[in-house]
């Protein structure tokens, strides 16, 4: 079985073998030579080929946030079937693509500094949320029009609670 | 001395001072907001008392009702912490009036170098250098517009009122200045309740360069030698340490002496700190005096083999300080990190939460300052401070090298935190050389926040382990494993092992 | 200098080396048994590779096994640790015939230290002082009785091989002789393979002191003061101290010059101690000499800021140690307390299992160098030592009391520890005051052992509450209880007071 | 409802009272101010008239172990009617009574220093068991004779397996 980890923008590929129950785990062709053990409350210790780490490992829906040594990762593991599939999605998906800002922590929205069908730059400021005493700037992430927005100034909302809906410039 | 402190303050510093408390055989006493009653601090107290609320304004800052509570506990006297009530001089006045003792300077000094433009004129009648600008609070946008184009950009626009980088604003040119303006005011209102600014010429690679002061009522007033903090994002410290890389024994003297006439000038007495801006010229200017304990104490402490907090607590009782001079030679290099639950990926935003696991860092060299413990919920409350790590080395090498260990095995889930941006600020080239100045984070963005790569296919791996563990757990459920078998023979051959010894 | 070091130890002193391999750029290489495979020192390490088996002799005591490993791993040297394979001469020089450097001394120096009578002999002719006794191993029951009686009554027993108690009896009068004699030889076969045991005059009143030694192949032997570890159970090190509260300037200086001839007069090389007993006239014995990094090396460090894993490792790699000379003077004052996972209210009997819960101790003057952490199975299979903590001071007032409140803020859960027997030992007057022998621990038995009773009451009404607890909540789940009002209740009011913040 | 609460040789006696939902705990006769909160995992934070602690608190069948500042208690608790069933019992038993000695902790029994049918003194070694490295000296807990041993010399052995029965001599 072929399975591909994605770390941020990079991706690693395994090959698993499992000849009745002599079981390893392949890179490049070279087996691999490992012992994963759990120390309990996400917490691994594992030897990879000789080397020593412990990792914090923790399942949320399809990815694990993974931490060692201090650097925060978080990964996406598929088999060959389940990237098909996600292939096949993609390519169909066609047209500009829509998004929804969401509170990336709760607060309260300070100030909304565009209007629904305005065009922003990437970067460009879409409304201040305030929270632990500081304002937080939200921004557009790319080059888009505002098509919807959801809240308005003094309001509180919670995490993850949708502020202002985008559209892709093409 | 005081038989009972009131410690008006929560997290990490409320702990901080308990434990100074206890190690002097003084009782504490904690108050605590709604939110906070699992907070670690309130059991390190030896008696602890509701003040209700979930923000600050509804706790932390209801000095009535905290002098109240002080009152009826029997306590002596009230520590304020950092933050909160620390530079209220109405509040410190009314500690005295209720018969309490107030641990920190008297209401006067709070008030006079809490106002930055009244601390601005009394250092320039002292001698003490000071940055050009406006000396008064200025409020129209057209006149104050007027006064930056003749200091000549880039200029700071600062709250009259404030600290900490809340209502602070850097104005590069003209056509930034209207909105800059109009924002730091707000954000300043919001914050101290006063939103009057003022200008100040912006400083060419400045570096933030502090001293610790000591004054007490036995005529005398000491400098402990500075510390750098020239790490800073938005005007907010992340890294100090002590002593500066930047200061010879000279520059060390003359700024210290500085510093002193500062303290003298405001009739000071206990713990407090000098901040001066020191330019490319060498050339230190007085930024503004802290009327309180520093979060950056513990690496003076760490240098100079003192309890800041005890010298507090010393001279409040009226007793003379433990230091007899200036202190201008230290005990090796000592930096501190400031751990936030803050995710630095996604621009410091809060990450509020509950601690899952937590396991600090130990070993030789390494003191913490915690507010937390694992279960503790980390709320959007308050400040979202958390840990301060200190690492102590004999040269400053060691101390990173040591701090750089430290953070790497700092082992805390269920939020996220600074640590990993901390670990790049210790790696840097030019953090290390000492060759810096507060535009750092600035400068250094794209090194700042890259990921580690180094560790990415381990990352990839582990997941993929776990991912096959998960799958195989169900085929294993149907078809039956070799596993259980082998563990037992696993306690057979142990426990032939013991026998045969 | 080495890239990479293989750690032939476990638990906290592996891990101690392994930070300062990390702290220097090297690498560091553990070993394990299979016992081990989820301790902390594991995964502290850069790379690990399991030795197999169970018990010391299967697994730490393999040298073939472990020196084979270091060479497959690339390392260029090995660090024994304490215990273990760290004084064992054979060993020393199997490692560097396999062509890798051995962090230790010479095997010669071992070999020489090693063996009791034949050191006492050569301290003898480099006119360092010893205790009254037999010079050579003895057998022969009725003849050790003989010369014992000669010495005078009360008279020590002790393996010619040994160390750290095992294998040591204190005789009183001659009835006594005969069983104590059978029973050390016993001890001492089964811990070092070798039964001979020899004869020492018991010194009045005695004061365990010993002094630290660096010695380098450039011609530099030096003493970095003393350490106290009167604080003994079993001639076991308890609590451990620098500096002595006994010594002034004048004997440190004689004791310390007596070390350096010590270490000189065996060809010593790299970090050891001279352990001496002082008697209460003052008078100073060379008692032994261990050849290795001694548990309570943390209190020297702190007092000295020196990194002694890092000298050991610079000495090995052939270059010159950090300290210029004989380091007499300290900065402050430090306490270590060992942490064994024993129930000193059951005669310290093991006290192995699961840790459920782990918060140490942190905050001002706070070391803890630990070997486990929460999750961690504590075996019966090594040592029982968890962890060591330290506290400095700028005096032993201030260590004590530093000590006292880490020791009291410490949490573990699952196994019994030391601590609260810890705790009785730093609030004893006669530790307080510096005025104790080695039978401290056997003079105060009765303070020592006596439970807390001021918190019983406490104890005995959180108990009430959690049975009242645990009732109430059958009677609620069929009543209904008005507790979810209360906290949707607190929810609004939170959001509401956010809004009008 | 009235409690005993038993810690060493000390006992603490707490009266409970619910008047329709109003639920509090006196001693002596006054009430208690109390605020007990779980921190997770068996901690506890504790204000008690104006007094804060942080509680370890564990039990295990009828014992409550608790952990204060370092401090170490074993507590029992009994409202009125288990303590007068127990005191039933109490006072029906008679006669020597029958001991058995556990090993306290897993280990080798390195050597058996009494004999079946042996009288022994309070504190007289009963047998020697080697674990962690050391030898321990299991005791006689009162005068008493032995009238059965379970072990041998060489004999590994687990916690609590029994070594040694002992009758308690009148």
């Amino acid at each position: 079985m072929k399975l591909f980890s994605q770390v941020n923008d990079r991706q690693f590929e395994y090959d698993y073998l499992d000849n009745n129950g002599d079981q390893h785990v392949l890179t490049g062709g070279k087996r691999l030579d490992y012992d994963l053990v759990s120390l309990g409350e996400g917490r691994y210790s594992l030897i990879k080929n000789g080397s020593a780490f412990l990792i914090h490992l923790v399942r949320q829906d399809d990815t694990y946030h993974v931490h060692i040594r201090g650097a925060y990762f978080t990964v996406q593991v598929e088999d060959e079937r389940q990237r098909r599939l996600k292939e096949l999605v993609k390519t169909s998906r066609s047209g500009p693509s829509e998004q929804v800002i969401k509170a990336p922590i709760p607060g309260l929205v300070l100030k909304i500094t565009v209007q629904s069908g305005a065009s922003v730059t990437k970067g460009e400021a879409l409304l201040i949320l305030e929270a632990m005493k500081m304002e937080n700037i939200i921004k557009a992430p790319c080059a888009c029009k505002v098509t919807e927005i959801f809240v308005k100034e003094k309001e509180a909302v919670q995490q993850n609670q949708p502020l202002i809906k985008l559209i892709s410039a093409e | 001395m005081f038989k009972k402190i009131l410690v008006a303050n929560r997290g990490e510093i409320a702990i901080r001072i308990m434990r100074t408390c206890r190690e002097m055989g003084i009782k504490s006493v904690a108050v605590f907001s709604d939110i906070d009653r699992s907070s670690p601090f309130v059991y390190h107290a030896d008696e602890a008392c509701a003040l209700g609320g979930t923000t600050s304004q509804e706790s932390y800052l209801q000095w009535q009702k905290i002098i109240s509570i002080a009152r009826r506990s029997g306590a002596g006297a009230i520590h304020p912490g950092y933050g909160f009530l620390s530079e209220n001089a109405a509040f410190a006045e009314a500690v005295q009036k209720s018969g309490l003792v107030f641990i920190g300077p008297p209401p006067e000094a709070i008030r006079l170098m809490g106002n930055k433009t009244a601390a601005r004129k009394l250092m320039i009648n002292h001698g003490v250098p000071t940055v050009p600008g406006t000396e008064d609070a200025i409020e129209n946008v057209d006149e104050a517009r007027k006064i930056a184009l003749e200091i000549g950009y880039p200029i700071l626009i600062k709250a009259a009122a404030g600290g900490g980088g809340k209502g602070m604003r850097l104005v590069e040119n003209d056509a930034q200045f209207e909105e800059a303006m109009i924002s730091a005011g707000r954000e300043a209102g919001a914050a101290f309740g006063d939103a009057t600014v003022y200008i100040e010429k912006f400083v060419e690679e400045p570096r933030h360069i502090e001293f610790q002061i000591l004054a007490d009522n036995h005529g005398r007033t000491v400098h402990l030698g500075e510390r750098e903090c020239s790490i800073q994002r938005r005007h907010q410290k992340v890294v100090e340490e002590a002593p500066s890389s930047l200061l010879d024994k000279k520059l060390r003297h003359e700024m210290g002496q500085a510093a002193v006439k500062a303290a003298e000038a405001c009739g000071y007495r206990g713990a407090g700190t000098i901040e001066f801006l020191v330019d490319k010229h060498r050339r230190f200017y007085f930024l503004e005096m802290n009327t309180r304990l520093q979060v950056e104490h513990p690496v003076t402490e760490w240098v100079t083999g003192l309890d800041l907090v005890a010298e507090q607590i010393r001279i409040a009782a009226g007793l003379p300080m433990t230091p007899e001079q200036n202190i201008e030679q230290f005990w090796g290099h000592a930096v501190e990190c400031r751990l936030y639950a803050e995710n630095p990926k996604n621009d410091f935003a809060p990450s509020p939460g509950k601690i899952l696991f937590l396991k600090s860092a130990d070993g030789p060299g390494i003191r913490e300052d915690s507010g937390i413990t694992q279960g503790s919920e980390i709320s959007l409350y308050y400040d979202p401070l958390i840990s301060k790590l200190i690492a102590w080395g004999s040269d400053r090498g060691q101390a990173i090298r040591r701090m750089l260990r430290a953070l790497r095995e700092y082992e805390i889930l269920g939020i996220h935190t600074t640590i990993p941006f901390l670990i790049r600020v210790m790696e840097n080239r030019d953090f290390n050389r000492g060759t810096f100045t507060t535009k750092f984070i600035e400068e250094h963005r794209n090194e700042l926040f890259r990921q580690d790569e180094s560790l990415a296919e381990v990352a990839a791996f582990s997941a993929v382990l776990q991912e096959l563990k998960e799958k195989n757990r169900v085929v294993f459920k149907n078809g039956g494993n070799g596993r259980l078998k082998t563990s037992n023979w696993k306690v057979i051959h142990r426990k032939k092992a013991l026998r045969t010894r």
